[in-house]
Parts: structure tokens; C-alpha cells; sequence
């Protein structure tokens, strides 16, 4: 289980593959990674996204969302990687990785993980448009997506 | 008290700072911010509609019928947008 | 959109880089990872697997998955690969990987992909254990979910 | 009609072929079953409980009524554990 905060990018490949090294106790393992598009609907083109965060509650949230999932599935080990600062269309924002006995478990926990971090993790977006910088409002999908998990 | 006072994203641009110190007997974060909006336009434009702020007393989520004894930090933001 | 069958091994970062490489249209990137355990629940160690498939049928079987998937989701891009052959714990067995503008997407194509390839693509395991060689049995929880896509 | 008849798995195991040639005026899977049961035990025990059988015609999953005519290859196998 591990959450790193960073401006560097990550490697995602070699993330997954530290994951389950020299492990034989791990069936299916799910990464989702988040990325800059150049394009959001009905805004057009973005050239860039800056990511700002709250430094000191970052870690905590995360790391508390993090527990509240292997609370919930039997994770053989998971791990949340979330960039801050300038980033450009193509970039990678964020990744989260589980792994499981089964795949129902590293599927749910991975869609849970990203539920909670999207309405709970103390990020913030701003896009650069034609029209000027813009900061991304939040949808209401996110947190009905959030609240199904309490159902 | 007092009490280390943080804006995120919007609210920091309107308030135009990101952190200050705030002296205060405010109970609950509502009343801290009844106290910052008296100060001065941009804190009330900025606090103008509540529903689109979000809270953090010590870097825990709260809502505005929190009490800020003991509290060392306050955090303002707009609806959270990660992943 | 893109389906291998292959008895070599797959560097699953550098598939996942290659299936967003260049572009800027995906936001959303979710990978699933399949791999041999060490132990089957109440029948004790695994020491190899063995894949059998049926070859005529199989890439028909997944080109078939994943067009009824791209028919269903917006997938940027989609991908599987499923070994065959000898495999030991902790070796990869399979992977897909999904693309889409958001995760929701994402993560629905990538679960229906799994529930649709575990009962209807033509491979079999066969796990070597102390008390021999035994054919992996069907789930009947895998055709469970797999009926659960038509409600 | 001669059709090509695939076994995998451990019905390829209990027959003892992956694959053979079989001359046959079968009309649908079942009959064709019951023709193969008829041959040896080897078949009879193969195909003595056919909930736990598949069947495919020329590599699309079919189930026991389907007809066999202008079909070239018939696979039967367990019920399918990939991924």
C-alpha cells in the first residue's frame, strides 16, 4: 500500500511491474491512469492543465482512502501516484494500481479509488483554453458516483 | 485564537492570497466566515455562495457548522477536481 | 483495437505506452493484468499451468469481444493479448487494456472484456497441484456476470 | 458429410484425440453426439453429461439443436476458463 504526491512524471510500466515483483500470490492486478486531453467538450482545445493541491491534507486523504479500500476488498497491494503542477496535453495526471486474488475485488477497489479521490482528494484543475484559463468545475456525476458506494 | 487561515483555486485568486494568519473567537467555521466577509469585498465575493466552498479544519473535510476550538488551520476551496 | 494470442511473454508498460502513444484524445486508461497464483483456494500449491485454446476460434472469439465492446463504450483504443502454453506462478496469463475521454467508460468496457473473454473466449487451464494435474472448473459466479451485461 | 470434430481440454483427454475425421448424416450436434456415443465407451464417457459440454460449429458456439448442414468442423469442449 503506498500514495506519493509529485511533480515528476512516473513510469507506469515499471510501477506495475514493481508491484506484483516476486510475488505469486497476486491473480489480477488493475491500473487506471489519468490523462491530459487536449479537449474538453463543448470548451475546445486545451494547451495546458495546472494541477494545484493542498500539500499537507494531500497525503493524509489519500492515504485515507487508500485504507478505506483495503477495508473493503482483500488487496495483496495497491498504490496511488498523483502529479501536481503544469501539465500538457498527452501527459499523465495520476495513476492507481490494485492488485487481488480476484478480478472483482482489484476492479472495484481501482473504480472506488478513483471515485473518492476525484471528489476527495484536495486537487484542483485549471485549464488553459482559447478562451483563457478556466478552473474545471466539478460534476455532478462525480459525487453521485461517490454516494453509490454507500447504497 | 489564532488560527492559520489556506485558499485553494478560485478562492485564492479572488482573495488573492494563499495563506494568512487570522486572529479570531469565530466557534464555527460559519462564524469565521460571517467574520471574513465583514472585512473586506473581495472576502465576501469570494464567500458569496457558500454551496460552491468547501472546508478542511486541520486537514480533515468539515462543514461550516464545525467548531474551531483547538483548530490551527482552515482550509477554503471549491469542490474538489482530481484524478 | 487490437487481439494477440501468443505463447511469448508481454511487457505490459510497454503495451500500455504504445496503445496512448502520441495521442491526446484518451483520458482515461485502464488495464487488466491476469496472472498465475501460487495457490487455488482449498486445493493447495500450484506449481505450472497449462493453456490450452482453441486457435481457429480464438482470435474470432476475441476480435468478436472486443467489437461487441467498441459497439457499446466510445473506446479510443482496446486491447487483448492471451498467452497459451506453460506458465509458472507469478507469469502473466492475459491482459486488456481500454481507452476512452472518461473513466467510466474505461472501466465498464475493461470489466465486460474480462467477463466476456473468461466464458466465451476458448481457453482452458490446467493447473499443476501435489495431487496432480487437474482441469480448472468453471465458476458459475463467471457466468453470473457475464449475464449481468444483458439486463 | 465428413466433418472435422475437435476435442480440447479433458474431453480431448477422455477420447484420446484432438482431432479427427468423421463420416456422418447427422443432422444437428445432438444427433452427432448420440452417433459418437454409440462408437466406443470412450465417447459414452466423454459425453455422458452434456451440461458440462460446449460445443462450437465452424468456431461459433452453437448448442445441441443446431444443424450440422454445409458445417465443416465441430469443436466440443468444457465450458471455457480463459483470462
Amino acid at each position: 500500500m503506498s500514495v506519493r504526491v509529485q511533480a515528476e512524471d512516473f513510469d507506469l510500466g515499471a510501477e506495475l511491474a514493481a508491484l506484483r515483483a516476486g510475488r505469486t500470490d497476486i491473480g489480477a492486478l488493475v491500473s487506471f491512469t489519468g490523462l491530459v486531453r487536449d479537449v474538453t467538450a463543448g470548451a475546445g482545445a486545451i494547451s495546458a492543465l495546472e494541477l494545484e493541491h493542498y500539500p499537507a491534507m494531500t497525503l493524509r486523504a489519500l492515504g485515507a482512502i487508500e485504507a478505506e479500500a483495503a477495508a473493503r476488498w482483500p488487496l495483496r497491494a495497491s498504490l496511488i501516484i498523483h502529479r501536481h503542477g503544469l501539465l500538457h496535453p498527452g501527459d499523465q495526471i495520476m495513476m492507481v494500481a490494485t492488485a487481488s486474488e480476484s478480478r472483482a475485488a482489484a476492479f472495484a477497489a481501482a473504480e472506488f479509488l478513483m471515485d473518492y479521490l476525484k471528489s476527495r482528494a484536495p486537487f484542483w484543475k485549471k485549464e488553459t483554453r482559447p478562451d483563457g484559463a478556466h478552473w474545471v468545475a466539478a460534476r455532478d456525476e462525480d459525487e453521485a458516483a461517490l454516494a453509490a458506494w454507500d447504497r | 485564537m489564532s488560527l492559520t487561515v489556506l485558499y485553494f483555486a478560485w478562492l485564492r485568486e479572488r482573495i488573492g492570497e494563499s495563506e494568512e494568519r487570522v486572529e479570531t473567537s469565530a466557534a464555527t467555521v460559519a462564524d469565521l466566515v460571517a467574520e471574513l466577509r465583514e472585512r473586506e469585498p473581495r472576502y465576501a465575493l469570494a464567500f458569496s455562495d457558500m454551496r460552491a466552498v468547501r472546508v478542511a479544519v486541520d486537514q480533515e473535510l468539515a462543514d461550516l457548522a464545525a467548531p474551531l476550538a483547538g483548530a490551527r488551520e482552515v482550509a477554503f476551496f471549491p469542490p474538489m477536481t482530481g484524478g
